[in-house]
């Protein structure tokens, strides 16, 4: 008993012991409280490659305010238990100002009272709940809501006069969001949504989902789908023929996706936040990546965290390297910034807008859908 | 209609996946008397080993990576039992369970480290299904019936008509009246694990040609395996079967009528009704 | 004080009991015999309620009893030893001791808040009772032991121990000297005795003809679920059919 | 030091949480792998009625009365079935009541969580701050400690234990074994309400996906770590498996690796579960009586 005591006590110890030394400031530090492990650690990996080639961007033009930037990344085990432990870390230990909070919605709002409470300024660039940036005055988005791009989809299927369809959504915060905000519009457009049916994240089986949604054979579905279950979900239906239109959301425009499925997804269509790619800005993001990663497949919501770090830099630059300093000064510089994607003035909800555009897969790549 | 036909096709296709997990699991419940939660890491790594024999740099058709995939996946369950359940083999329920259980912990995360958590599949070429009455049908699907008659058909044999299969029999009826019989009781637990091993591994595998690999698979599936075996009769072959069936036609039926939010539920559902309608246990806590 | 009229059980088309009709005697200690397999346990089963009679009836001093849970049956006063002791293993010889007695106010969930005097007089007086009966089979210096660290032997004392501290109006004993060594026969058989003098009624099942005969003043004898002959020691000694059934001719 | 206190509130919900599990598991001898179950509903009610401005502490009692009759409903089945496929039962029941969070959104949310949960306010005194929030974890997993205490030393914790020892020697001296498992199974859930009301007015915000199986494991191998039917193994358990689990964080480890370190972290969780019930069943923590 004494025994396992004396243990508990010493572990106690090292724990205290492990907890960092204070080292000598010679970097400006930012926490990044991203998944790096867990069901959503596909986005993660992607994230952080568009943060590191940020950075490494910033930091080879001299950095912020004449020191370096470091990212300091803090798994958040894609659960909301985790990534409050993580951003509470963040804040306490390393003493951040300013932290890139986690990408799921849930995840992001389990997080933000965190930072909230401890006037630390959180970033989103890829949450796209309505409510996510309710938590208070510290807590900023860089991705458009999905107030917009609901509408968008509704209006898509409007535009091809698909005035009767089901609609399929991954059953998370996102998909029955978006599902919500769609079937408003929708509605009040004078479209009939005839089925709603919600599908579990990481099944390896959506047949009977699909039969469900195709009842009637339907002209065209509306599939609220992530990267993962739409490749399943689209094989599946491949396999059965199904002929319907697919419609998905942005969650799903990725080059990943086409690889998964193949010819299955070829045809589908969906909507997206839209930001031109020919700009200048986007070519020399584009050349970066590939000098740095050798490939062209950027990662889905890459270029919103490659402006978010970018906007942070300048924040420190210009406020200074707290925390109020970046919560006010990322007002200002973000008025009129156009960062690869697109314009990034942040309105009063400490959001930004954006267009829609819609995207399809033709021949194995990701293209926009022209009529 | 066409409809209802397609669901029943399916509900069929889930049932005989179902059956092969559940036969394998009942057979190691019928010889060692626990429920082996890491079953459903024995059929995921069963479908990740074949995977690896099939990715570059050893690209090996899919008859032939079989082999080393079906080896490699006896041989874990067979580790499994050496190095977790024969120190445990005078252990009460409770332990034997939280141990399987850590163990299932411990190999669903394996296979995450090695391969990550995100989603693979062997790279065939999709194909459209045959469309036989109007259900469409693929190739894959017919090779799922098909080795899950052939297990079955192998399963019986085996049990029935060779010695093993008998003293397997006889241990399952009573172990310590087996071994005082003159069986080999250790060469028959054996036997065991490498039966269930195999179904698990061929089971796992014929469920990511259908779908994809993860590491999850197992787990979600073996839930189900669960509520088939209790269904058709624990430590039952036969039973086991009849339930992973009952269990597919319920789901793909189910969905039809309830919210798909609930799919996964209308297994346990059942289940919870089946226990509630049985007669009571009473006192067979101490068989 | 036990009676059964017409009880029948079966197992899967084996008849265990068929058709018994008995009545115990006001004996002290009352022996039941019988061939391995000739329904003895069964008929202990059906008695105490772990297992329902196909047909039959069961009376406990007047008192129709069969159809009751088993624990109904104990707290009606028929406490019961098995024939491979059933002590609780992770528990020390004292807590054995101290889950016998029946209806304890420290039992409900309730009086734990609000009786806790009432709770702690009962307490007080088991253990004083306990002790006394742990001294009497000779287990004092083990009453902080856990049950699974005793032999075979202590382990049949306590069960027997502990059915005494339960209160009884009847115990049935299965077998309380098989497995153990002659010593601790003895042992039991002496404790028995004693406790028969203090007015205890046993009903034992018993393989041990020794035993049975310095024990019982009544025998019952059992063969393929029937009653086949019962009286006193030297009667059943001398019955023909018994010395058949035993013989097997 | 923030961060610390975090970690001993963490504790403190978890110990709660795992001694209700030892209630049921320890000392009774059910199996009960859908625990996170009462521990969601506990904090779905509780969070819920405050955020319709029901006071703090009629939510909180409502979450236990909630988190007890689900458990006598769920404990009534268990009447009819043997340890193993109980323990499968619940289980099953753990992942139906994580279904229910999900999928009746007009109650709960469904995914989108609850956003927004109230600190607790106790007698008009509100709990906001982490050194407050520290005091009341504290004083509820005393509170339990103590009641749990009682519980165990009593006769009913007796028979409890009779009731995992042998359930047939227990019936054969008069116990009603399914009142007693009913009685521990009810207590347990209320207890495991209790934390995660604490923890749902922690956090201010869940989701369904705060209440899955890797819970109950985590609480099951705080258990059994800190040694099941002891009355100090969960908070010893929770304890050197939270520090654990959370002092990784501090190895300053290269962020290339936490795509190895989860996974590896979990290996480590379930092979030390796998050790403990070879080499140490007992856990760090004897049951008293152990002799050898």
């Amino acid at each position: 008993m004494k025994k396992i005591f004396y243990v508990l006590f010493t572990l106690l110890g090292v724990s205290l012991i492990l907890a960092p030394v204070a080292k000598a400031q010679d970097t400006y530090k930012i926490g990044a409280a991203i998944a790096l492990s867990g069901s959503i650690a596909v986005y993660g990996e992607g994230f952080k490659k568009a943060i590191d080639l940020a950075t490494e961007e910033i930091n080879g033009k001299g950095g912020a305010k004449g020191k370096k930037i470091e990212i300091l990344y803090e798994d958040n085990k894609s659960t909301p238990k985790d990534c409050v432990t993580a951003v509470r870390k963040l804040i306490t230990v390393d003493k951040v100002p300013v932290i890139i909070g986690p990408a799921a919605s849930s995840n992001f709002m389990a997080a933000a009272p965190v930072a909230q409470e401890s006037k630390v300024v959180m970033l989103s660039a890829q949450g796209a709940a309505p409510a996510l940036t309710k938590a208070g005055e510290y807590i900023f988005r860089v991705f458009p809501s999905d107030v917009l791009q609901g509408k968008g989809i509704s209006d898509l299927c409007l535009q091809l006069k698909y005035m009767e369809v089901p609609i399929m959504y991954v059953n998370n915060d996102w998909g029955l969001g978006l599902k919500n905000v769609f079937v408003e519009n929708f509605k009040k457009a004078g479209g009939k949504v005839t089925d709603e049916i919600p599908y579990d994240e990481k099944k390896t089986d959506y047949r009977t989902e699909l039969i469900r949604a195709t009842k009637g054979n339907p002209k065209a579905v509306v599939n609220l789908t992530y990267i993962v279950e739409g490749s399943v979900m689209f094989k599946q239906a491949y396999e059965m023929g199904i002929n319907t239109q697919w419609i998905c959301g942005s969650a799903a425009k990725a080059p990943k996706l086409v690889e998964l499925a193949g010819k299955a997804v070829e045809g589908i269509i969906g909507t997206y936040p839209v930001f031109s790619q020919e700009t200048k800005d986007y070519q020399a993001f584009r050349s970066l990546w590939m000098k740095k990663y050798g490939d062209a497949k950027i990662p889905i919501f890459g270029e919103y965290n490659y402006d978010m770090v970018h906007l942070i830099a300048r924040a420190i630059d210009q406020g200074g390297y707290t925390s109020d300093g970046i919560r006010k000064a990322l007002f200002e510089v973000a008025k009129g910034y156009r960062g690869v994607t697109g314009d990034k003035t942040f309105d009063q909800d400490r959001g930004v807008g954006s267009e829609y555009g819609v995207w399809t897969v033709k021949d194995g790549q990701i293209i926009d859908y022209k009529k | 209609m066409t409809f209802l036909l397609q669901s029943i096709f399916n509900g069929l296709l889930a049932g005989c996946i179902y059956a092969l997990f559940a036969m394998g699991l009942t057979l190691i419940y019928g010889v060692l008397n626990f429920v082996n939660f890491a079953h459903g890491e024995l059929i995921m790594w069963g479908a990740y080993f074949l995977y690896l024999f099939m990715e570059s740099p050893l690209g090996l058709p899919l008859p032939i990576a079989l082999i080393p995939a079906l080896c490699l996946t006896i041989l874990l369950g067979l580790s499994m039992d050496r190095f977790a359940f024969k120190p445990l083999r005078q252990a009460n329920r409770l332990t034997l369970l939280i141990t399987a259980l850590g163990l299932s912990f411990f190999l669903r995360n394996g296979a995450q480290l090695f391969w990550g958590a995100e989603l693979r599949t062997y790279g065939f070429e999709i194909k459209r299904g045959w469309k036989i009455f109007n259900i469409s049908i693929t190739t894959n699907q017919i090779a799922i019936i098909l080795t899950t008659l052939v297990c079955i058909a192998v399963v019986y044999l085996l049990l029935h008509r060779s010695r093993i299969g008998k003293s397997m029999r006889a241990v399952s009826d009573n172990l310590e009246l087996a071994r005082v019989a003159g069986i080999n009781t250790r060469r028959t637990i054996r036997f065991a694990w490498i039966m269930s091993s195999s179904l698990a591994c061929i089971g796992g595998i014929l469920l990511a040609l259908d779908t994809n690999l993860q590491p999850g698979m197992g787990m979600i599936n073996l839930v189900k395996a669960f509520a088939a075996i209790l269904l058709g009769g624990v430590g039952n072959i036969w039973g086991a079967l009849l339930g992973g069936i009952v269990i597919g036609f319920a789901e793909n039926l189910g969905v039809l009528i309830i919210s798909t939010g609930y799919k996964d539920a209308i297994a346990f559902g059942i289940m919870v009704l089946l226990l509630l309608l049985k007669p009571p246990i009473l006192y067979g806590s101490q068989d | 004080m036990i009676e059964t009229r017409g009880l029948s059980k079966s197992f899967g088309g084996i008849q265990a009991v068929s058709n018994c009709t008995f009545a115990l005697k006001d004996h002290a200690i009352t022996g039941l015999i019988g061939p391995n397999g000739s329904g003895k346990t069964t008929l202990f089963n059906l008695i105490t309620g772990f297992i329902p009679p196909d047909r039959g009836e069961i009376y406990f001093k007047g008192k129709r009893i069969d159809g009751l849970l088993p624990h109904e049956v104990a707290i009606g006063g028929i406490v019961r030893t098995f024939q491979i002791t059933r002590v609780l293993p992770r528990m020390t010889v004292m807590e054995n001791m101290l889950i016998a007695p029946p209806r304890q106010t420290g039992e409900k969930f309730r009086s734990l808040w609000f009786n806790p005097k009432t709770i702690r007089k009962e307490e007080r007086e088991n253990r004083k009772k306990a002790l006394e009966l742990i001294d009497l089979v000779g287990l004092s210096h083990l009453k902080d032991q856990f049950a699974q660290n005793l032999s075979y032997g202590q382990q049949k004392l306590l069960e027997l121990a502990r059915g005494l501290m339960a209160n009884p109006s009847m115990i049935l004993l299965d077998e309380p000297t098989a497995g153990i060594n002659p010593i601790m026969i003895r042992t039991i058989m002496e404790l028995i005795t004693k406790m028969k003098e203090w007015g205890m009624v046993f009903f034992i099942i018993e393989h041990n003809m020794d035993v049975i005969i310095e024990l019982c003043g009544w025998i019952f004898v059992l063969d393929n679920g029937e009653k086949i002959a019962e009286g006193r020691p030297k009667e059943i000694q001398n019955n023909p059919r018994v010395i058949e059934a035993y013989l097997g001719i | 030091m923030d961060l610390f206190l975090h970690l001993w509130v963490m504790i403190f919900i978890y110990t709660i949480f795992a001694m209700s599990l030892n209630l049921e598991m320890g000392y009774t001898g059910l199996f009960n792998f859908g625990h996170v179950a009462f521990f969601g509903i506990g904090a779905y009610v509780s969070a819920l009625l405050t955020l319709h401005q029901v006071p703090f502490e009629f939510a909180l009692v409502a979450a236990l009365l909630a988190a007890g009759l689900l458990g006598f409903l769920l404990s009534i089945p268990s009447l009819r079935l043997r340890g193993d496929t109980f323990g499968i039962a619940t289980l099953g029941f753990g992942e139906i009541i994580r279904m229910v969070f999900q999928n009746e959104v007009w109650l709960t949310k469904g995914p989108m969580g609850l956003p927004g949960i109230p600190k607790p306010v106790l007698f008009s005194y509100r709990f906001a701050t982490l050194p407050q929030y520290l005091l009341l974890t504290l004083g509820f997993s005393v509170l339990t400690f103590l009641v749990l205490r009682i519980i165990i030393r009593s006769p009913l914790g007796r028979a409890f234990k009779a009731v995992r020892e042998d359930e047939v020697a227990a019936v054969a001296l008069g116990k009603n074994i399914f009142h007693f498992r009913i009685k521990s199974f009810v207590i347990g859930s209320v207890l495991a309400g209790l934390a995660g009301t604490l923890w749902g007015h922690y956090t201010t915000f869940i989701s369904p996906g705060d209440f899955t199986l890797l819970e109950t494991i985590l609480v099951l191998l705080i258990v059994v770590l800190g040694g099941k039917g002891t009355e100090l193994g969960p908070l010893v358990g929770a304890v050197v498996l939270i520090f654990f689990q959370e002092s990784l964080r501090f190895l300053r480890l290269p962020a290339e690796w936490s795509r190895y370190l989860a996974p590896l972290q979990q290996m480590i969780f379930g092979s030390l579960l796998i050790f403990l019930m070879i080499y140490r069943p007992e856990g760090l923590l004897r049951e008293k009586g152990a002799g050898r």
